[in-house]
């Protein structure tokens, strides 16, 4: 195993680990933190890439990791916002409740 | 080159007025209609205008105005004025007026109405005079936000549905339209409809598409095709079309026959033609059982109707499906050995004509039925009258001609386009045009079931209480329609002459790269 | 590869499952910002120095804070009922479906023929860094710049609510 | 002097007084109708200097052409023209409706539309005087439609009566039918000579450089190509003239006012088609040069003329409606006038239009003027009696019916019945069409006396019939013109003198002695009198005494008489099959298009629902176990669409997770590259 495949798996299984837990928990703030461990999972593929990849720009990959965190912290914050809006009118953060957008 | 930029003047009064009015929110009714009508007219003016200076014997674009826009993607903007265009936008400005004044008594909220019916009308203008893709496709799907809340808001009590249906499909359509687009850019690097043209005419564009391989060539072509398919619309793709014409207000219907469903058939004469003269050749031959379709089927299942609004609404498809028909039927014969110039060039004016007429018959049919909906409390069932001439003689004198005039009777505006037609698909494809019989005959069947039911026979249903003769207001709607159908049914060459020159030269030049 | 990456990854992944599973929503938090840590020592290690301190700053510093606000904020509600029947099936099939992607993904990964450059990491310097954000990509900075400033407005916003205590949309 | 330059006078002056007598009020009665005479005193006037000019130069054809618009390179053009044919035509024409309109003065004087109606009248003479001085067939097509609508809207007058309005619609579809079909034959012939002008100068489609061209040319079915234009033209007039198989509609058109009836279904409109063939003789002639063509237009014609001529005489034997008898003895004489043209003597065919158009219009007039007296009673058996209360109308009418049954040397019907008789037995194809009009002969006599007897003798059947005044003036003295030329208008072609053939066909034709072809003369007066026998011993002798009474014929033979009443059922024929198959298209169409096209172009959005229709079903059936029991509505194409729609976040995470996995196995397993 090279150490790219190592540094892929390592993103992949931390991507799992994320969409487990965005999957399985109702809380609203754990579904976004879940979120956000899969974004990480994929920048740590930027770095992989960049790192050990063929022919790599000298920036690229770090650039683009820079943006995701600022596109992920832009995410976040209107995230935490709307969980927070869903809190006052529902007095509850339960996902399974926030249905009302039901077709 | 013109020192005032005419064209622009003309799309973007409308939308001018549109903001006017969006900055004005305390405006009265009457206020905000009279700006309205007001706006539209001087757009007409404008419209009139380009007709004065207009040299018909060039074939070429007047009026151009070019200037570098997005240097990165190459687009210009770009917009020009030939034959083709000019009957356009005489169309629309001649009709855009008139859809405010049928409009004016029955809309509430008279200012965002009129402010949305600018917007749609500059978008429309838009469309028949940009000669850059970029623009072309912003106009073109501009026009759909407008209608869409025209029908939303004013529409009757099925608009919601209707609505959505009409924009979820042309938008469908314009999707597949666009990304076709982006694969031409990406083969040739250039959007603008001049060049594009002058590609396909050697048959380069299709080498080009080529290049990008596997079957990048028909899917361009299919999804361009699909998008103006969708809007004109050429059978089967039409049954969004009865739909959304039956529930918009009277207006908008005859803005949206009048002139939007023109669009469709702009576009295939303006891009799908001349881009892909191959493909729609090699495509004609079963094309051609769409369009007899539309004709044929469209004309019948009018037949069955009981709404109005619907019945006039399919009695489009099959006026619309001739213009197809025609253009279709010289793309067959495109590349023959057998000369077929004078043919080719009596079914492109025919189409032109018809075009132009169905805008004017349609329209006024749509208002005719706005009346009879109007006074009879929102009804429109066609066993909902009887007896209507005898009730309003000046009123079924005037939609009589109206009807007569869209089942093609000589001496109204309608047969000239339908002659040519037929004269020209004849010469083209002779089957079709006796297949495409069947369709005048079903047109006359049905409209004048139309007429005898509601206007003939005893007094009944909403006729058999008090039912008032035109007003002012109808007379100003209809008059102008009538005179134009008399006009043109006499004088044909006022439309021909624009357009000949133009014609001629495409009808001689039909090669096959 | 060394044992540094592969401490690592372990720490990481732990912690991450650890914050995933715990049923204490602090505790969560905390052990998440873990993992971010964890996430920035890999980009420590794999040379790219802006990376990690922007990770540090961005993720451990600024959002596990707001996050912990949110925590605070919402504790009143009802919290998390004992996970019943229902709740266990879902995190069942959560699991199926993780792991799966899972399974897809180290296939794919260790299906694919990919060749590594062994060589020495590539030199960034912060200035290069700079230089590059302001040239080829100053039309994404601008747009990631727009898309902060709409986010933060769009937080406040949402977060402030109205004032009347009514709620907003009816459908 | 009058040119061919000016002849658009003619329809243009009936148009003026159309267009007055559509912008005036309603109450401008007075103004309408005058302007109507006026006019059509003014057309008249032109027509006879028209005729004098025409009758100069008889062998020549008179053009004058111009540019309607230009088309491509080349231009459609319309024109003008002025010969014999024409002129005799429009004299014809502007006299009879000059009588007409004078007549409707008094007829329709009650009626609350009078001055639509003389509007109506005026456009229709303008439109009918188009039809004739036409030079190109377009503008004859143009001006024919119009005639169609003219007619449409004074079969439909008194549109609220519900027979008269889905009378008028009858009839414009039925011609309709016909001029889809001269539609067509115009578009091909336009296609094959590139020119729809009569006379141009050698290039006209009349000209025999452009028919010998055309009839050189044949089709791979071996038909040739002047046939089948011919035979597409040929549609346009039978559907006009009222021939077989269209001729369903003008029975029924009678529902119209009864001057009407005589304008349009007796001198003019149902002319138009015989007019026709006969402008356009030349080309239906064309193919006779060629030998060994399968099938002659020309014969085709003479087959359906005889067809109809002996099918309106045998129908209008059992028709007990006034005006009906009258409608199927025009589909019959329309039938000798297309058997006279298929056999080559369109000149015997336009004698026996000149004439047929002075003693029908005469007929109908006289029949309205019965039916104004009678209080609109059109039954024969409940009318009776009228030759005491109303003299100058019986006398009038009994010259018309001498006339139609063909009474010898004195009235003009004799004479030109007389000619087609004549050019039939000559006719070297068959002679069926011939023994045809033999027995067509003895039929007329037969069913005239039958309608003369049982209107005018006898005893008041009916309280209307008692109370019948003779009509004003201003109706009698059309009669009475009309009843002269019904005489005068035989002399001017009879065989001793052939005065109106020599003109028309512009070359001089000798005079033949009157005993030259008396053995068919003889015959002719033998049958002739042969029906008018039979007529008088079955309703003249013994007078009908009771409206209820049947009829001696029906009490001979009920079956037969009732299926001739029914007018052999062919209404019933095309309602059964016709009608029916039109509606059964229609309804295939709507549901196809409410079915079918929709679904089939929706097909993407199905696809859509039916992912969405999966997914939930999974949701409720794998993972929570057990199925929602509103999963019936899921067929439902909304509902399908917002059961996708959960609302819950981790459904469409899970579902975005397994359409990953699924992706990435179907990649990776099956090698989609």
């Amino acid at each position: 195993m090279s150490p790219l495949q190592f540094c892929l798996i390592f993103s992949g299984v931390l991507f799992s680990v994320g969409l487990a837990g965005a999957l399985a928990r109702s809380n609203a703030i754990l579904v976004l933190l879940g979120i956000e461990l899969m974004l990480n999972a994929a920048n740590l593929n930027f770095i992989a890439f960049w790192r050990y990849g063929p022919a790599s720009a000298p920036a690229t990959g770090v650039i683009f990791v820079i943006f995701s965190i600022a596109v992920t912290a832009a995410e976040t914050a209107v995230g935490l916002a709307l969980v927070i809006a869903i809190h006052r009118h529902q007095r509850s953060i339960r996902l399974q409740e926030a249905t009302r957008l039901k077709g | 080159m013109n020192a005032l930029p005419l064209l622009s003047l003309i799309i973007f009064v409308p939308w001018a007025g549109a903001v006017l009015l969006a900055c004005l929110p305390r405006l009265g009714a009457p206020a905000s209609r009279a700006l309205a009508l007001g706006f539209s007219l001087s757009t007409l003016a404008l419209t009139l205008a380009a007709l004065g200076s207009f040299d018909p014997a060039t074939t070429g674009y007047q009026f151009v105005e070019r200037h570098d826009w997005i240097r990165a993607l190459h687009v210009h903007y770009h917009l020009g004025l030939d034959g083709l265009s000019l009957l356009l936008v005489l169309l629309t400005g001649l009709l855009s007026p008139l859809c405010l004044l049928a409009s004016w008594r029955t809309v509430a909220e008279a200012r965002f109405f009129g402010l949305l019916f600018l917007l749609l009308q500059g978008a429309a203008l838009g469309v028949f005079l940009a000669l850059d893709f970029f623009h072309w496709f912003i106009f073109w799907e501009l026009s759909l936000i407008p209608a869409y809340f025209l029908i939303r808001l004013w529409g009757g009590p099925g608009a919601a549905r209707a609505g959505y249906q009409f924009v979820i499909y042309t938008i469908g359509g314009s999707a597949f339209l666009l990304l076709g687009f982006a694969a031409i850019f990406a083969a040739t690097g250039s959007l603008d409809f001049v060049e594009l043209s002058s590609l396909g005419a050697t048959g380069a564009l299709g080498g080009k598409l080529a290049s990008l391989g596997g079957i990048w060539p028909q899917a361009v072509f299919l999804g361009v095709f699909l998008g103006f398919a969708v809007k004109v619309p050429l059978f089967p793709f039409h049954t969004w079309l009865p739909a959304t014409y039956a529930e918009a207000p009277t207006g908008v219907s005859m803005f949206l026959t009048g002139v939007m469903s023109k669009m469709g058939v702009y576009g295939f004469i303006r891009v799908l033609w001349p881009l892909f003269p191959g493909p729609l050749h090699a495509a004609a031959g079963p094309l051609l059982w769409f369009a007899l379709g539309g004709v044929v089927l469209g004309a019948f299942a009018a037949m069955r109707q009981t709404d109005l609004k619907r019945m006039i609404a399919y009695s489009s498809v099959n006026h619309l499906s001739y213009c197809l028909l025609a253009l279709f039927a010289v793309s067959v014969a495109t590349g023959s050995s057998r000369p077929a110039s004078e043919a080719a060039a009596a079914a492109l004016s025919g189409t032109l004509l018809q075009v132009f007429n169905h805008g004017i018959s349609a329209a006024a049919l749509f208002y005719c039925a706005g009346v009879l909906e109007s006074r009879a409390g929102g009804r429109r069932g066609l066993n909902d009258f009887g007896g209507v001439r005898s009730a309003a003689p000046v009123f079924a004198g005037l939609c009589g001609i109206a009807l007569f005039a869209s089942l093609g009777l000589p001496g109204l505006n309608g047969f000239v386009g339908e002659f040519l037609i037929f004269r020209g698909v004849w010469g083209l494809a002779p089957w079709a045009a006796a297949v495409a019989c069947l369709g005048l005959f079903a047109t006359a069947w049905f409209l004048l079931t139309f007429w005898q039911r509601v206007f003939h026979g005893p007094r009944a249903g909403a006729a058999a209480g008090p039912f008032a003769d035109l007003s002012g207001l109808d007379f100003a709607v209809l008059v102008p329609l009538v005179a134009l159908m008399f006009l043109l049914g006499v004088l044909p060459h006022l439309l021909t002459g624009l357009f000949n020159p133009l014609i001629t030269s495409w009808a001689n030049h039909l090669v096959l790269p | 590869m060394n044992a540094v990456l592969i401490l690592i990854a372990l720490v990481t992944v732990g912690t991450a499952i650890a914050a995933m599973a715990g049923r204490n929503l602090l505790h969560s938090v905390l052990l998440l910002a873990l993992a971010w840590t964890g996430v920035a020592a890999f980009y420590l290690w794999a040379g790219a120095e802006f990376a990690a301190f922007a990770q540090v700053l961005v993720y451990v510093g600024a959002i596990s804070m707001v996050v912990l606000f949110a925590v605070l904020l919402t504790r009143r509600s009802r919290d998390e009922a004992a996970p019943g029947p229902a709740g266990q099936s879902r995190a069942l099939s959560a699991v199926m479906a993780a792991a799966a992607v899972a399974g897809v993904l180290v296939g794919a990964i260790l299906r694919s023929p990919l060749a590594a450059s062994p060589g020495p990491a590539p030199a960034v310097t912060v200035r290069q860094l700079g230089a590059e954000l302001m040239g080829p990509y100053a039309a994404a900075l601008l747009a990631v710049g727009v898309l902060l400033t709409v986010a933060l407005i769009g937080a406040v916003v949402l977060a402030a609510g109205d004032r009347t205590g009514q709620p907003e949309d009816n459908p | 002097m009058i040119d061919a330059a000016h002849l658009w006078l003619i329809p243009a002056l009936p148009l003026l007084a159309a267009g007055i007598g559509a912008l005036t009020p309603r109450s401008g009665r007075r103004l309408a109708s005058g302007a109507a005479i006026a006019a059509m005193a003014g057309a008249f006037l032109l027509s006879c200097l028209a005729l004098q000019r025409a009758l100069a130069d008889p062998a020549a054809h008179l053009y004058a052409n111009f540019t309607w618009f230009e088309l491509g390179d080349g231009a459609v053009r319309l024109g003008w023209l002025l010969d014999p044919l024409n002129a005799f035509m429009c004299v014809m024409v502007t006299f009879v409706s000059l009588l007409i309109f004078i007549f409707s003065l008094g007829y329709m004087k009650e009626d609350a539309n009078f001055k639509q109606f003389f509007c109506f009248l005026s456009l229709f003479a303008a439109a009918m005087l188009g039809v004739i001085v036409a030079n190109s067939l377009l503008l004859l097509f143009i001006s024919w439609e119009l005639v169609g609508v003219a007619s449409y809207l004074l079969i439909g007058f008194w549109f609220h009566k519900p027979a008269a309005a889905a009378a008028a619609k009858k009839a414009f579809l039925t011609t309709r039918i016909g001029d889809l079909g001269f539609l067509l034959g115009l578009v091909w012939l336009y296609d094959a000579t590139g020119s729809l002008l009569l006379f141009d100068g050698g290039h006209g489609v009349l000209e025999s450089g452009v028919l010998g061209d055309l009839a050189t040319q044949v089709l791979a079915s071996g038909l040739a190509v002047p046939t089948a234009i011919s035979l597409l033209i040929f549609c346009g007039a039978a559907g006009k003239s009222g021939q077989f198989p269209l001729h369903v509609w003008l029975p029924d058109a009678m529902e119209g006012p009864t001057p009407v009836s005589a304008l349009i279904h007796a001198a003019t409109m149902v002319a138009a088609g015989v007019f026709l063939v006969a402008r356009v003789f030349p080309l239906f002639a064309a193919d006779q040069v060629l030998a060994a063509g399968p099938l002659h237009a020309l014969t085709v014609v003479a087959a359906i003329g005889a067809i109809t001529a002996l099918l309106g005489a045998v129908i209008a034997v059992a028709q007990d409606d006034l005006k009906r008898v009258l409608a199927f003895s025009t589909v019959s004489q329309l039938g000798y006038m297309m058997l006279a043209l298929g056999v080559g003597s369109w000149v015997g065919a336009i004698f026996h239009l000149l004439t047929h158009a002075f003693f029908k219009a005469l007929l109908f007039l006289g029949a309205g003027s019965v039916i104004h007296a009678a209080h609109h009673e059109q039954d024969i058996r409940r009318l009776g009696g009228l030759s005491r209360s109303m003299r100058t109308t019986f006398v009038t009418f009994a010259v018309g019916m001498m006339a139609l049954a063909g009474v010898p040397f004195v009235f003009s019907g004799f004479w030109s019945k007389e000619a087609i008789l004549h050019a039939a037995s000559e006719w070297d194809v068959s002679h069926l069409p011939f023994y045809a009009t033999l027995i067509g002969v003895v039929l007329t006599a037969f069913y005239m006396t039958r309608l003369l007897c049982e209107v005018f003798r006898g005893a008041p059947r009916s309280p209307a019939a008692a109370h019948a005044h003779e009509s004003p003036r201003v109706m009698t003295i059309p009669l009475a013109v009309l009843a002269i030329g019904a005489v005068a208008l035989g002399f001017l072609g009879t065989p001793v003198w052939p005065w109106l053939q020599s003109r028309l066909t512009g070359t001089p034709i000798p005079a033949r002695p009157l005993l030259e072809g008396g053995g068919l003369m003889g015959l002719s007066i033998v049958l002739v009198a042969l029906g008018l026998g039979a007529g008088w011993a079955l309703y003249g002798r013994r007078v009908r005494l009771t409206a209820t009474a049947p009829d001696p014929l029906a009490a001979a033979a009920p079956r037969t008489w009732a299926f001739l009443g029914d007018r052999m059922k062919f209404d019933s024929l095309y309602a059964a099959t016709l009608v029916r198959l039109n509606a059964f298209v229609a309804a295939l169409a709507d549901f196809l298009d409410r079915r079918v096209w929709g679904s089939a172009v929706g097909f993407l959005a199905r696809f859509a629902e039916f992912t969405g229709v999966v997914n939930s079903e999974f949701d409720d059936g794998a993972l929570n176990g057990g199925f929602n029991a509103a999963s019936e509505d899921i067929r439902r194409t909304g509902r399908a669409y917002s059961r996708a729609q959960t609302g819950e976040t981790h459904g469409y995470l899970r579902t975005l997770a397994i359409a990953f996995v699924a992706l990435a196995l179907l990649v990776l397993l099956g090698g989609v590259r």
